[in-house]
């Protein structure tokens, strides 16, 4: 038995690109420990979906939120210890639809928190309804007659928000995705990995990504332009063309919780407090 | 004379409440306890707004539709107001501005802009204006007057009094507010009151989206941020809030969270998780009249039987209505404490009468108030976030902790906090959350959960912010005064105790459903006769009184 | 025999539903009343899923842990469900998969995945195989399944058929199920019921976000959007899905949403617009294990306050709680009828054991539900959204109307829509609204509210779901059932009439706190005792009947 | 009195920058009509807050709907009857804030509804908190010390969520206002108009918008990139550079309400449906 798994039963489809993403997470928490980050410094919240049942297999702290709503609980507990790395593992119904507002938010405040997202491209555990990033082709179980809508695209959407670290990947190129996921960890600031984890049984896109995923690197990773250009190299559709991976952003700005000071260690001085505000009331 | 009541009227915008707060310090200086109501509309400007202080020797809780002195910065406050004088009531008025054809009452004009002009001071100092005039009009000590400005008005002080002395000398006197030789008590709003318990028992974060009448909370918790280091979050939306107020819990950093009836509609779903995950979380929930957007700047008690059983599945909640500053900073300091030791969502039901009346306060009385440490891992064996234990209660710890992990979960889980969908840890974890509510529902037994006053044959029922209203007019008709001031666990004994000799029970509400009624009814418990309001306005002493008259006949 | 009861067992994911299905509708054309339950984790694969079909000559909604035949797809389904057989059971498994080492009862092993590389059928005809061993074990005519298998398995039929037939070869008759002549109905889950009754009363639209156990409303909706020119809508959240049945209300579209617990608290800010706007929406509520993500494919009756009470200010609703297909059907569109009506919110409140459970469904029992035209303006005059009438209905006038406007709003109101802070206002906006739930209550008094089943001097109080069990145990024990089928506005006076001669009530419910016990109680009524099951799991008979002789002694 | 105006008292501040949006609308419907687009066809929809307001002094149908909550409510209305004008009138703190999420699905969709975006930079009906696009300067009731965040830029949210009409206007400048407005309504598919709305009360920028605003025009209002580049050349910062007003884009694309049928007009055969539909589960 592995000293970060727990006893709880895994229940993802055999073939399901989940599994990848939590070998590459085993294998990056056990490297950041090398470097330094002991696991008790990890925390890993999840949203409500299929991919959410990592943070139950994972013998790390952790925080099961609600769907959509990881990302407010993750960054309260960012501020409450700067200290700590906190990791969200969201789905794309829960956090491109659902809590897409906390998303944007969060990237905008630039809280030094990961997010995961495991764009599977349908509500997976909801069995197989359309989501924001579901090809157009995709026929939904509520969509029978294929979708009303063109997907967004996510990361442009985090571009624009203030996002400093985007990158897209794909779990099935494990050491590509391993490196992505420990850079996203390590950045200071917020950072964000659209995971294109294929959900076998109701989107199942691994023929369409292996056959058109390109490894990409940009030139200058603090180019808004350069990163927009390969973000909009791919809309989510399922053309032919060239699906970019790989880091496409990366910068540096301050990070929200740098602009609250930490606790004073002593409350002692609540009392007098107290009598201070109640002399400036009288 | 030893009591007066003054009214300011105005248009909104135009510092009314400020003069308000002014006229509430003055009379406190001289001994007074006071109470202040402020009403206004829902806009910055151009409304019509007024305040009605009350200064008695006695602690009061509640406004009089008798006015003895009127500060009339416009037309409305004559017109609208008339009803409210009686013969003897002093108006004193901007004279470029109001008209006061056909009143017989001593009335002095003030012209408002000419002064201002002359002085060369800007409208907010009509204020003060007004405020010379009030003195002279009682016969209040310029002394004790000057003073009070020296305090609060640094900036414009000179300036001011040069104005006010010119409306102390406008005006005449007409009768002379006495000194009152008692401890002089500062003056504090509702919301203050909160957030003076929520710090005295160790507030470590507050999170709020803004919303009538709880804001001002924020504003103050901001404004100290530098001096106490405390965390001020104003997230995106109410939703947030609740899931950052829970993100600081899990890492045992103590926070609450303030809104009104339509944000806490949006924490619903958090609150759920707080209960399946036993996360503390305190909300300040300051009611005003719905549904929806109604009337936000007026008042309710609307959203008790919501909040009772708000959020899907079953979990205990601990819920307190103050009724005055006192309580309002005890029973906040007391939600905080017990919301951490038993590990559950807690409220301070407000009101907007509550949270935006100012009170005379006695810090005194909340002298026993400080933080209790909640219930902590002893740091043996594994730790178990969900650990069983006799008292329900689980062993907190927060991470990170040295070589153990701290997992918690917004599915049914077993001790360890990993899902499970066992018919077993269904129940279990559910009897857990029973048995806490049971053990939370003994420990109030030695609190005053239920409040009585006077004495009598005939109960007038209430809670909240009606308390002031009802203690008075049961005074003059010898009624006796049960409030309750835990509504959840709901104090089944206490309540019992309280309605000992009792041969009929009048409830007093601000709402059209009886919601206390309906809560006391699941008890068991019966009521004679409801007194119901639900036009956005509390009690005034006649309200209440004419209504109590036509039930006790 | 003339009754049966038949579990199948396998992992999730598997197609466990889809054989329980076919078993249905197989008794079905043997002129079988059936019912089933579906018990299956959440997760799409992996977990251990099972069904229990029963049939019976008469109306059955509850299942039995006494099964009569076993199809075990894996071996979980012996190893967990042991205790469900008696000596004869029969049972029928993948030899491949599952050992019966102590096993006694008669067992036919099939070979499925050899049966199915032999005639190249994919996994999923593994049930057919199964199916055929059930027709042989109990004697069920040929002809009868295959005509079954010939209407619903289209594409795959003759294949089906093939290895069908290998499994009638490989196993034995052991009894003989009869032929019943009567009706034959078909099956229909709760939620398909609830989809029709909506559709009959005149649904034009529906939204909602993906959420066990309502989604297959949406789903079978639809597919049927072409045909029937329904509008589907499933946006970004729940907040979206109650604001947008809101914009259809007020365009004159009859919408329906729905959700479950979770959901349904993102939906309270916008159910107290509809309260003050005076929106009509219909709001399918499916209850599941709580607080907040549960047990989500487990079953709970403990939403109940939290309906009754959501939303902050104080407004109408129309609860109705159906405890079968028939009561789902007609009563969700009496609901969608009175919604618009009155212009309120009306709620569907179901639970998981009846939206995923499957009845047969006679649809001459809801042969009278029709659509209501809900009162329209006449065309007189100037048209005023918020007209105070008599019986507290403005009538209703749809944008584009000429020469008028409609306006509606989440403000205090007047007649004409216009914002008002008025206390006059706010009194008539609140009195109409109770105006109209008192003219619900007085309409309803012609409606079924409170049924009752059965004689005796002691009653089982039940509501929603637990209806089936109750009337299966309360016939054997001589009880009377009392189903509470109207929760709000409170059926008083229906609840006094079958209270009637009632010596001893017990309430049945799947919750831990007695939610019915509590709002009886509000109304007078007292509950003697309680049977109370909170695991997630509904009571099968068993369960109920060691309850309930627990407490009649 | 005017035909276009209620007995609803206006309650907003002299000299608050909601009077010419106020006039600007009577205008354009006034044009509108004329143009064969009659009242009775148009339908305002508000949020809440100071700008909400507008809604009320309006003699034409309304749906004054919750913080936050206006734009589905609007979506949903134009769904059900595709020949009605859908106006929505909503804050900063309404719709950048609360709502946002709504906005952008809003866009994606390309719901052909109109977005008025009052804003003043600030909560002002709940006293002058800091919002999303409060400039970092700005000392909010809540933020005495500062804010702790920067601004994000709402317009470009916009285009990359999908909205097909976007612009930003003054209302000061009220006949180049009254175009952009006029447009906006006129436009198939989803419009917004960013209008620095001034809050004199709370947050009174009419000097550095009357020193730095400058009337631009795009050459190609159909090209992203431009729009773009326009678009960031401003930054909700206060900082001495030209803020851009006018129209930065306009596309076009099918509108969410084209792929819903209109409802059959006779429900009658409701009855054989049901029959159809059991025979299908029989
Ligand atoms: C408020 C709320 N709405 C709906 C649900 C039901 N729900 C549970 S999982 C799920 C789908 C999750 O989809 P996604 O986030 O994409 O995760 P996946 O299963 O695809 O990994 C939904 C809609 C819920 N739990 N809470
Ligand atoms: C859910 C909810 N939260 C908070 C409020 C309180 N509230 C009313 S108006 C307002 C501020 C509005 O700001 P904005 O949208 O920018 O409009 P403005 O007044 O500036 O025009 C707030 C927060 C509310 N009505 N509903
Ligand atoms: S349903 Fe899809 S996402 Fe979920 S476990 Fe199976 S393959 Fe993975
Ligand atoms: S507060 Fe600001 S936005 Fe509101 S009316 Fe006054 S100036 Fe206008
Ligand atoms: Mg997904
Ligand atoms: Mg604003």
């Amino acid at each position: 038995m592995n000293r970060l798994k727990t006893t709880a039963p895994i229940t993802w489809c055999p073939g399901c690109g989940n599994f990848e993403i939590q070998n590459s997470l085993e294998a990056v928490l056990e490297d950041l420990q090398k470097e330094g980050v002991p696991f008790k410094k990890i925390i890993l919240v999840g949203g409500i979906g299929n991919h959410a049942k990592i943070v139950d297999y994972f013998h790390i702290n952790s925080f099961s939120a609600l769907h959509g709503r990881a990302i407010p609980a993750a960054e309260a507990i960012k501020l409450a210890d700067p200290d700590t790395k906190v990791i969200c593992f969201v789905g794309d119904g829960d956090t491109y639809a659902e809590g897409l507002e906390h998303l944007i938010f969060a990237a905008k405040r630039n809280v030094d928190i990961t997010v995961v997202v495991h764009n599977n491209r349908t509500y997976a555990l909801a069995t197989g309804q359309f989501t924001p990033t579901s090809q157009k082709s995709f026929k939904g179980s509520t969509m029978p007659y294929g979708a009303k809508e063109d997907p967004f695209n996510p990361l442009e959407l985090m571009l624009v928000s203030g996002a400093t670290y985007i990158a897209r990947g794909y779990p099935v190129r494990s050491q590509h995705f391993r490196k992505l996921l420990k850079e996203a960890i390590v950045h200071k600031g917020f950072s964000i990995i659209d995971v294109l984890q294929v959900c076998v049984t109701y989107n199942n896109l691994y023929t369409i990504y292996n056959k058109n995923l390109e490894e990409i690197e940009v030139s200058d990773p603090a180019s808004f332009d350069e990163a927009l250009k390969v973000i909009r190299s791919w809309n989510y559709d399922t053309g032919e063309r060239p699906i970019a991976i790989g880091k496409f952003f990366e910068a540096d700005r301050p990070s929200y919780e740098e602009n609250y000071s930490r606790f004073k260690a002593e409350k002692g001085d609540r009392n007098k407090m107290m009598k201070d505000a109640l002399d400036r009331l009288f | 004379m030893q009591h007066v009541s003054v009214l300011v009227g105005g248009e909104t915008g135009y510092g009314v409440s400020d003069a308000g707060v002014m006229i509430c310090r003055l009379f406190c200086r001289l001994g007074y306890r006071i109470y202040m109501y402020n009403d206004y509309p829902s806009s910055v400007r151009g409304g019509h707004q007024f305040v009605i202080v009350r200064a008695s020797t006695e602690k009061v809780a509640g406004h009089s539709d008798q006015v003895d002195v009127v500060l009339a910065f416009n037309q409305d406050t004559l017109d609208v107001h008339k009803i409210r004088f009686h013969n003897h009531t002093v108006i004193i008025y901007d004279s470029e501005k109001v008209r006061i054809d056909g009143i017989s009452q001593p009335s002095y004009g003030l012209p408002l802009g000419k002064i201002l002009e002359e002085e060369g001071g800007k409208p907010v100092l009509g204020i003060s204006c007004m405020m010379g005039g009030l003195c002279k009009a009682l016969n209040i000590d310029w002394n004790i007057f000057e003073a009070m400005m020296q305090k609060h008005q640094t900036e414009t002080v000179k300036k001011s009094l040069k104005i006010a002395h010119k409306g102390f000398e406008m005006a005449q006197t007409v009768d002379s507010l006495e000194v009152i030789q008692q401890p002089l008590l500062p003056v504090l709003s509702g919301n203050q009151a909160i957030t003076l318990g929520l710090l005295k028992a160790g507030l470590q974060a507050y999170v709020a989206y803004p919303m009538t009448p709880t804001s001002p909370i924020a504003e103050l918790l901001a404004s100290l941020e530098p001096d106490i280091g405390i965390h001020v979050v104003l997230p995106e939306s109410e939703i947030a809030v609740m899931m950052m107020a829970l993100g600081y819990s899990y890492m045992g950093v103590k926070s609450a969270i303030g809104t009104s009836g339509g944000g806490f509609s949006l924490m619903v779903e958090g609150l759920s998780l707080a209960g399946q995950a036993e996360l503390p979380v305190v909300v300040v929930l300051g009611q005003r009249a719905g549904p929806a957007t109604g009337m936000p700047t007026y008042t309710a008690q609307t959203d008790l039987n919501f909040v009772l059983h708000a959020g899907h599945g079953e979990f205990p909640r601990f819920i307190i209505a103050p009724g005055d500053a006192e309580e309002a900073c005890y029973w906040a300091g007391v939600a905080l404490n017990k919301a951490w030791k038993y590990q559950i969502p807690a409220f301070i039901l407000a009101d907007k009468t509550l949270c935006l009346g100012l009170f005379s306060f006695d810090l005194s009385l909340t002298a026993e108030l400080k933080e209790e440490p909640p219930v902590l891992w002893d740091g043996q064996g594994e730790y178990k976030r969900y650990q069983y234990t006799e008292d329900g209660i689980s062993p907190l710890a927060f991470p990170p902790v040295e070589a153990q992990v701290v997992k918690t979960n917004s599915y049914v889980h077993d001790e360890n906090g990993i899902t499970s969908e066992d018919p077993a840890d269904a129940r279990a974890v559910a009897d857990k959350r029973f048995l806490k509510e049971k053990n939370l529902a003994a420990e109030l037994k030695d609190f005053e959960t239920v409040k009585v006053y006077n004495q009598g044959k005939t109960a007038l029922l209430c809670w909240g912010s009606n308390k002031g209203v009802c203690i008075e007019i049961a005074k003059k008709y010898g009624l006796k005064v049960i409030q309750m001031l835990v509504l959840s666990p709901f104090p089944e004994q206490a309540l019992t105790q309280a309605l000992q000799g009792i041969e009929k029970i009048i409830s007093v509400e601000c709402n059209g459903k009886g919601q206390l009624v309906t809560l006391v009814k699941q008890h068991g418990f019966k009521v004679d006769d409801q007194i119901l309001k639900y036009d956005g306005r509390p009690f005034s002493l006649e309200d209440l009184e004419n209504d109590v008259k036509k039930v006790i006949g």
